[in-house]
This record gives structure tokens, C-alpha cells and sequence, in this order.
């Protein structure tokens, strides 16, 4: 089966961040993304559930690299200095790779 | 009885057992649940009082809360500024909680007070929907001056379009046009069970207090000292208020209450987003590792006997 | 009071915060925990009423119900199919949702009525219980004829064995086996919170309906008047049935709703499994999009004084 | 009215769609949250009842029940170890969770006796937390004899900051601390919708035991012959001591019911962390699978006729 | 410390295939799985939580190459066309080889 | 934009266990961690949720690789024989690589 190779971008963010980063995300090129709650910590401490005041989120997006490049740029200026967020990226083999 | 009302016991509870360690937590679906029901019933409650008020009667009221709610922040700021040494955006966050109010301290000071067989004006309600929000347009005027970092709609939707902003606004609507009568028959749910879920509630919060002691001690001794200091004086100015306006001795001790009390619903989650340069660990550390508990621990009963002085003929 | 009962006004916040973009919303937990309460509710009261009948004399009724249930869609399908141009399974899908019932509009029409004070056979529930499923195989055999695509037993689970399905069912069994004593110890929270707990539901519906409004622009014109018109349609067959079969004034309201409304709990869940080419976004887009706001802010009222003019007598 | 309490059809319920393969699943913070009220509304029961008891009459009968507590995991061990064959570790661990009680079982015979009509000793609750304890320690020392793998006091963590000991301790203790009228205003959540609480648990119970007969069916014929007879043969135990204690009948069924019951929810946490070598999945087999619905939908009645030949006289 | 190649597949389809596809999984000779709920956009659009209607679910498997390329195959035969489902492979390293 | 490489660890085990875990791996030099609740099905059977008696937790590391083996090392030690565990590691890109 032959497989074509994208990026895997995940993101692990403050939860009240979903809308927004979703929003860039989107508008930066991807196709889609798959979100699901996480708690964690990291340098801004502890980030546990609660009135989901200060929940993560992990955020994945599979798409070209350089739309990850774009992505990871993009959050990089707009969130690191004031939010608590983390991203890494891995290649991936995909099928149907024009969905991404 | 308990000098503690029962529903403080489970406060306690939850304090006892984040100190132990204990695995016990609400799931936060839970909890959300929980604080849900809180505030609709709060709002819904305010809602149906106000139905039976003429607006005329309370428009003055209304207006002498909304401006206290614009002067505590004013108040706060300078002295965690100057005094407090944090940084600009730091003391205006923490100045917009303290100007707001908790609907966790209100739902407590409700039942201290309906134990103890005082009765209030029924329509406080109203004024914990009404002092949640003007202190966050104040805190964030504070750091940004005129100059907001994002379109103001985007903000305004971010301070009326929080959760917790909705579902006390839309309680209150809600009780308003339904009256006593069209809110009677979900009120086994919203009021019957009223005291039961703020238990449920108030055992998560002592928990998540304790989770704040961690951030508390790195946050110093200053911040601890304002967070119990500032409350006894705010809530001077509210009991002052309440006096002034001619409530009850009841509804003046939950005016004085409202007053000290600090915000960790609405407030948080608009100022992250108005002013994320603000440490939000600080402001919840103050307002919930401290006073939280010392509002319903000490404060309440403190402000009620002070009150008390103020009205020498009882009642 | 206002027109609109009170547990609607939950909708309309619903709906207005969603418009609003608010971050509000049900924890999923908590939404399938509150439905899952109605399910049982409403199977509950269905099942203790049915141990007061004799089977042999609602026999009849049960029957004409089921034949309502399994001609509906035959008569939704071919407008669909060959008025609106939809796709075979499309047209049998969003058949199938119209021939079944929604147990939140059932709910809100049984508040209305007795916010209203009009009476109602009390064994309605077990309509409801019984409009679930014939809609459901009705759709199937329209896209598959006798040819299935999976065993018929495994598509049978799909159907009887969904979670909404069980709850309706075993609800209504345990009523019927412990009958109206036996239910009374946990009517507590089954029956005395029902409507709060309902107006939690329509809360989050009020949401989610918004949320289908993106999928209902892409579905076109022709659905959003098809999920007007023909419950408006459906309203006349079911009143008709419940006038014909001697229903009281408040249960032919309540038979005209049922027919009126779409399921958007158990049918979506069978199709998606027996007919996964058919779009599920399109049915539920006409279900809870418009059908389902349309039916308790509009179609309710509308069905209500229409019947009147069927009883002259009044009730 | 039917032989079985309608709560207990709830789990019948579960049962059927369990063995149905229907989707059917409480979500998991929502079975958490109907645990955590059972638990509370145990703890808070028994510590009302404690505030009006003189704890000097109320100590021999401590004394004694905490004897059983430690009593029957040594008379289930060797049954386990040698008659059955089983690993050491894994016989302790299942001696520890006999010895122990199920909250959810001492529910039904509470649902059970009241539904008949028939009292028992309002203080029951307290034995429930007492018997909950003694036979994790009996359990560890059978496994470790004296050398612990870890230190002593991180194990009585482990058990005593277990959140389902945190919730029946905490609950004991409020309810002691504020007395049947502190208590009063929450009660319409804790106490009102027990049974409705109580009925949603044991749907999920239902569910859960299904769940569990895949490892029953791999843990064997012993396992499953022990999860029956061992209860009946402690009930007799149980039976006998309420009995000499000079408990009404309607208490002697409760102790009998006590003893047969196994634990699921402190002993399981707690013999993971301190005994991991032990198959948690042989011991939860045993009394999820086997053991509770036994007792719930045979044993207790069969305690119950058994005890009423200890009482000619009746009560 | 010595480890081994394994593949991780990652699935990502609506919630409601959970128990078909892990049945799959498993039957195509994967020796375990993990899941998590998740929501996610798509070319099928926004999938939401919510009377789990609509909800996504995570699948990750860990198993040899050639399983994974079977059950990517499988999974693309039977669901891809009707279904939301998206999948992506990666090699990772794993202790105790044999597991897998 | 440049990144480097580190290890993304990825732990699954029995929910049970995460206080103790997440202390281990914070003590052996992670700078953070990211925990997300989860279900599956191993050689220790299935594991689901419900009075989080028997619910597994998918804990992921990003750090040094030395650290990587290390924590993955002392698990094995540790929780192997008795608990059900899981773990797999790829090389994944960061930015920020100072943070990890
Ligand atoms: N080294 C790490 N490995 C895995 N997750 C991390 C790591 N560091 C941070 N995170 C996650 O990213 C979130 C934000 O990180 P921070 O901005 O450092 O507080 C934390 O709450 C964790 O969930
Ligand atoms: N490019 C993507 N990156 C990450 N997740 C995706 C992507 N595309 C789709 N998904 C996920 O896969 C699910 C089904 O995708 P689809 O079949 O395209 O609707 C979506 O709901 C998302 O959760
Ligand atoms: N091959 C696998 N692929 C993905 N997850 C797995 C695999 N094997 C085990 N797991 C996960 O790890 C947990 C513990 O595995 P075990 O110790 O084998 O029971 C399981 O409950 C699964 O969630
Ligand atoms: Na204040
Ligand atoms: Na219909
Ligand atoms: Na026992």
C-alpha cells in the first residue's frame, strides 16, 4: 500500500486557546485537526481540569510541512510569550494524501 | 450548632483532604456541572425578585453597586502597584478580581445568613449578576489605557460571552420573564437542591484551594497579606454602602460580603484573553487560596458582627 | 405569563448564546446524563400508566400509532426523493428521522399542556416509546429493498440496542413491573426534577441547533421548508388520528406533536450504521436545525389551537 | 408488588443490555458523581445517627464489628490459598475485599427493608465505614507478613486517602459535626434522591458485572463457587453477631448482608498500590461478577428469611 | 538501552465506529489498542461532542509494519468512503518487542 | 525555521498510577509532561473507565533522549511486572528546544 508522507503537527495549549488556535489553524492552510483535553505541566506549572479554567488542550493537525512551518511560526509569535503552549512535529505516512 | 454551617464542613472537607493528598477530586465535568447550577439558580433567583420589583425603586441602588464595582479596582490598583511592586498588568488583573465578586461567597453568605434565621432582600441576587462585570472593563483600562490590543467587540464578547457571564445574565432573564410562578416548577431542581449542590461545590473548592497553595508561596507574603487585608476594607465600603442605601442589617451583611469577596469565574477567563501578559496564577492564588476561604471561614461571621454594630435596634 | 413556557426560554438562551459565538456549553457528560434521565423519565411514566391500562383496550390505539409510525416516512420519502432531488438514501434517511418522534418535543409539549392546566391521557409515553422504531426499518427497506447490506440481526441490535432505544424500553418496563408504588421512592428524582432537568436539555439542544446551521446552509432551501411544512403536514394526520381514536383535547395535541416531530436520538444513531452513504449532517441539519425549534416555539401553539377547533366542546 | 425492589430492576436492566451488547454506558464522571453521592449520602446518614448516639453504648458493638472486619479475610485466605489453589498474593487480596463491605449492597438492603416496611438500626452507615477498613491491613500483612515493599505510612495513604474512604469518613464526620437539623438543608440532594441516585448506580453495576464474566470466565470454577458460598457462610457470621449484638431484625439482616458483601471501591485502589503482584482482575471478577448481583438479587432476601428464624417473636 | 521498530497507526473516525474498528484491529492481528475521545474538523466537518451523536474517538495501535499496512488497507475498504476517518503511521521505538 | 530534535515518550498505564509516574518522570529531568485520559485493551485485557477504577492515562514526554531512556528504563523496572504499562519513543522537532 503506498503511503505519502506529511507532517504531524501537535500542539498542547491552554484550553481557553481552542477557538483561537483552531481558527489559525485553519486559516494558515490546514484541512482539519483533531483536539482533545489533556491537563499536564510544563513552566507555567500545573495545568489541571476545573470549570475548565486552566485545562490543555492537545491540538493535532497533519498537513504539508511547510503549512506546519507556517502554523508553527504563527503560534510561536502570537502565544509563547503570554501562554502556556508547546508544540512538536513528527513525519507521518498517510494514505488519501489529498485530504491533507 | 456549629459555629460552621454544614455546607462550610464540606469546604473544610475538601481542604482537609487536598492537604492529605487524597486522590478525591469531582470530575471536572462535574464540577462545571455543579457551578452551573449555581449560577443559573443565582440568576434565576435575582431574576424573579426583580420581576416583583419596580426597576424605578431599585434604579438608584443599581447605580450606587455598579459604582462601587468601578471603585474597588481603583482602590486595589495602586496599593499592589506601588505597594506590591507587581507589574502593571499583574496588579490591574488582580484589582478586577477584587472588584468583582465570587458567586461561590454569595451562595455561602445566603445560607450563613437563612441558618442563622436573617433574613435578607431577595433580590441580592441581582447585585452579585451586576458587580460581576464592571471591574473587568476598569482592570483592563488600567494596563491597555485607551489603547486595547484587540477590537473592543472581540473583548466585550470575551468579558459578556464567558460561561459564567451567560448563564447568570440568562438565569436572570429568564426568572425575570417566567415571574415566581413560571419558575416554580424547575425550582425543585434549581432551588430545592440549591444548599446540596453548593456542597458539592464548595468540597471541590477547597481542593482546588489547596492546589493554589504551591503558586501562593511563590507569589510572597505581600500578596497573601492584600488578600486578606483588602477584603476587610472592601468590605467596610460594601457594609457602608448597604448601611447608606437602607437595606436590612442581612442584606448590608451580604453587601459588605459581595464586596470582599474576589472573583474566579467570569474574571479570569476575560482578563487571560484582555490582558495575557497578566500572570494568571497570581490573581487565582489570591483570590482562591486565600480569600475564599478566609471570606467564608472568618470574614462572613467578622463582617456579620461588625454589621451588627451598625444597626443597634436589631433588624 | 409569556406565551413561551417557561423550560423554552432555556432554548431560546441556548440559541441566542450560540448566535452569540459564547463559550457556553453542556460538558457531554452532562448532556447525555440529563438525557438519559428524560429517557427514563419519560419510559418510567410511560410504564406505570401502562400497568393501570388493559392491554386489550389500548391494543387498538397502539396498533393505529404504529401504522401512523410506518406510514409517515412513505409518505415523506418520494417528496423528498423526487420533489427535493435528494439522494435514495438521503430521502430514506431524513424519511425515516420525520417518521419517528423527538422525546425532547414530547417533553415540552407535555410541560406546555400542564403549564396550560389542559389534561392528557396520562399513557402517551408510551406512544413515544412505541413512534421510535417503525419509522427506523420503514427508512431501511426503502434504500435496501430486501437486499441488506449486513445481517439483519446485527442491524436489529443497531436499532433496539442503542442506548436511547434501552433507556425508553427498560424504563418502561421497570415502571410497568414496579408500577406507580414500586416507582414512587425514586420519582424523586425522576418526576419532581423533570422539568429542571429538561430545561438543562433544552439548553444545550438550543446550542446544538445552532451548531447545524452552517450544515443547514449547504443543504439548501428545500429541506428547511420540507422541515417546516411537512410536520406542519404530519400535525394533521397525527391530530386527526388522535381526534378519531377519542383522544382528549390535550392528547390529540400531544399525537399531533409526536407526528410533528423528528427523532435525533435513535434514528440517527440505526441509520448511520444500515445506511452509512446517506449524509447524517442533512437529517439532523433538518431535525434539530429547524424542525425542532420550529416545533416548541411555533408548531406547538400552532397545533394547540388548531385541535381546538376540533373540540368545539372544549375538552 | 414484585419480589424485586424496583432499584434493583435498574440493574437487571443493566444486566440484559450488557449481555445485549447494547452501547448503553453511564459516562465515567457521571458514575463517579453517582458514586460520590452514595458514598457522602452513607457517611452523612451514619454520622447524623452517631451525633445521637452516646459513643460509650455504641463502642462494644464498634468493637465487635471491626472484629469481623478482621476475622473473615483469615477465615476466606486459606479457603483461597490452599483449598483453591491460588497464588498467594491473589488469595490475601481477595480474602481483603470479603472481608470488607460494598456500600452499593448495603443501598439495595437498606432500599430493601425500607420497601418492606420493616426498620433497622438507623446507625448501620457507621459499620458500613467501619468494616470498610480493617481487612485491606489483614490483607497486606497475609501477603507481606511484617516486611512492607513500601513505607508504612504510604500505605495508609493509600487506604485511608482513597477518595471512597475520603467521601463515607468526611460524609461520618459532617453529618456527626452538624447534627440532623445542620444536615436538614442538604438533605433534599443527599437524602431525597437516594433511591433515584441509588437506581442509576446499579444500572451501571449491571453494565460493569457484564463486563467483568470474560475474566470470571477465565478465573474458573473455585473463584465463581467462593463468590457464592464464602458470602453465605459469612452472613451466617454476620447474622449471628447482629444477632448477639441485640440488633432489631431488620439490623441482623444488614450486618448478615454486610458480611457477605465485597468490596469494589476502597480495597481494589488500595491492594493495587500495596500488593501490585495480585491480579486485580481475579478479585474484581469475583465480587463485581459473581458476588454483588448474588447478594443483591438473591441474598438478601434469603438472609432476610433466614434471619427471621432467629426472631421468632418477629421484629 | 536496546529497543525495537514498531509502527504506531494512529485512527482518527467518528465515535460511533469505536466498536468495529477496534474489533477489526484486533481480528487483523494488532495485539492491543488505546483510545481516547477526541473532536476534530474534517472534510466531513466540525464533529463535536455531545450525546456522543457526533464525537471523534483516537485509536492508536502499535504493532509490526505489515499488520499496520493491513489494517490501513481494511480500514480504508470498509469505512473511507461512508465514514469520518482519517489514519497516519510512524515508526517508533518499543521495549519488550514481543508485546507487539 | 529551525528546529531541533528531542524524544517524545509516550506512556500508557493504568490511570492508577499517574501520580507516582508523572513524580518519577519529573524527578529523572523531564521539564514537563502531558497527561490525557484513555481506554484500551492489552495483555492485562481490557481497560475501561468507570469509578476510574480500571481507566488508563497516555502520558507524553518531550526531552533529551538520554532522559528519555532513563525514565523509560526506571518504568520498566518499576511498574512492568505488576502493572499495565506501555511505552514507545520517536524523534520529534521542537522549537523552544532550551524548554525540553
Ligand atoms: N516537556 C514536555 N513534555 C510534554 N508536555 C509538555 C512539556 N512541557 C510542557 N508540556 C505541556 O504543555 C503545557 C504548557 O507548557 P508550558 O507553557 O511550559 O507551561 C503544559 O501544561 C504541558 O501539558
Ligand atoms: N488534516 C487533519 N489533521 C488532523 N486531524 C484531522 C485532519 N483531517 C481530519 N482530521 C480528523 O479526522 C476526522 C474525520 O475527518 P474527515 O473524514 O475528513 O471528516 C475529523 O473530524 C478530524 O478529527
Ligand atoms: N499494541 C498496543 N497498541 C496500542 N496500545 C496498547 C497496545 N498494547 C497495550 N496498549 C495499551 O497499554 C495498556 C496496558 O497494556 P498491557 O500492559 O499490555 O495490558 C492497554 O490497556 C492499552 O491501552
Ligand atoms: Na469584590
Ligand atoms: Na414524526
Ligand atoms: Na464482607
Amino acid at each position: 500500500m503506498q503511503t505519502e508522507i506529511r507532517k504531524l503537527l501537535t500542539i498542547v495549549c491552554e484550553g481557553q486557546l481552542e477557538s483561537r488556535v483552531v481558527a489559525d489553524v485553519e486559516r494558515l492552510g490546514a484541512h482539519g485537526y483533531t483536539v482533545t483535553d489533556a491537563r499536564g505541566k510544563g513552566g507555567r506549572g500545573v495545568r489541571d481540569a476545573g470549570w475548565d479554567r486552566s485545562a490543555n488542550i492537545r491540538i493535532e493537525v497533519v498537513c504539508e510541512a511547510a503549512t506546519a512551518n507556517l502554523i508553527a511560526a504563527h503560534l510561536r509569535e502570537s502565544y509563547y510569550d503570554h501562554y502556556a503552549m508547546i508544540l512538536f512535529m513528527v513525519d507521518v505516512e498517510v494514505l488519501r494524501a489529498r485530504k491533507f | 450548632m456549629s459555629t460552621l454551617d454544614p455546607v462550610v464542613l464540606f469546604f473544610v472537607l475538601g481542604v482537609v483532604a487536598g492537604l492529605m493528598r487524597s486522590d478525591l477530586r469531582l470530575p471536572s465535568a462535574v464540577y462545571e456541572f455543579v457551578t452551573m447550577l449555581l449560577l443559573l439558580a443565582i440568576g434565576l433567583k435575582g431574576g424573579v425578585e426583580l420581576s416583583r420589583q419596580s426597576l424605578a425603586t431599585m434604579a438608584p441602588q443599581m447605580g450606587a453597586v455598579i459604582a462601587m464595582g468601578l471603585t474597588l479596582p481603583l482602590l486595589a490598583y495602586p496599593v499592589l502597584h506601588y505597594a506590591g511592586k507587581l507589574k502593571r498588568a499583574d496588579a490591574a488583573s488582580i484589582a478586577a478580581h477584587y472588584g468583582s465578586v465570587s458567586v461561590g461567597t454569595y451562595a455561602v453568605v445566603a445560607a450563613y445568613l437563612s441558618s442563622q434565621g436573617i433574613p435578607f432582600e431577595e433580590y441580592m441576587p441581582v447585585f452579585v449578576v451586576m458587580l460581576e462585570i464592571p471591574a473587568i472593563f476598569v482592570g483592563i483600562l488600567l494596563v491597555r489605557g485607551r489603547a486595547l490590543q484587540q477590537p473592543f467587540s472581540h473583548l466585550a464578547r470575551e468579558i459578556f460571552l464567558g460561561k459564567g457571564v451567560v448563564l447568570l445574565i440568562g438565569g436572570l432573564l429568564i426568572g425575570w420573564i417566567a415571574g415566581a410562578d413560571g419558575v416554580q416548577p424547575i425550582g425543585k431542581l434549581f432551588f430545592d437542591l440549591f444548599k446540596g449542590i453548593l456542597a458539592l461545590f464548595l468540597l471541590e473548592m477547597g481542593l482546588i484551594t489547596v492546589g493554589q497553595l504551591g503558586d501562593l508561596r511563590r507569589s510572597g507574603l505581600f500578596l497573601v497579606a492584600f488578600a486578606i487585608v483588602f477584603p476587610m476594607f472592601a468590605a467596610m465600603i460594601g457594609g457602608t454602602l448597604g448601611w447608606a442605601l437602607g437595606l436590612s442589617l442581612g442584606g448590608t451583611v451580604v453587601m459588605a460580603t459581595l464586596a470582599a469577596s474576589a472573583s474566579y469565574i467570569a474574571v479570569p477567563a476575560a482578563m487571560r484573553m484582555a490582558v495575557p501578559e497578566a500572570s494568571p496564577s497570581l490573581s487565582l492564588a489570591a483570590s482562591l487560596g486565600v480569600t475564599f476561604p478566609f471570606n467564608i471561614l472568618i470574614g462572613i461571621p467578622l463582617y456579620h458582627s461588625a454589621v451588627r454594630l451598625m444597626y443597634p435596634e436589631g433588624a
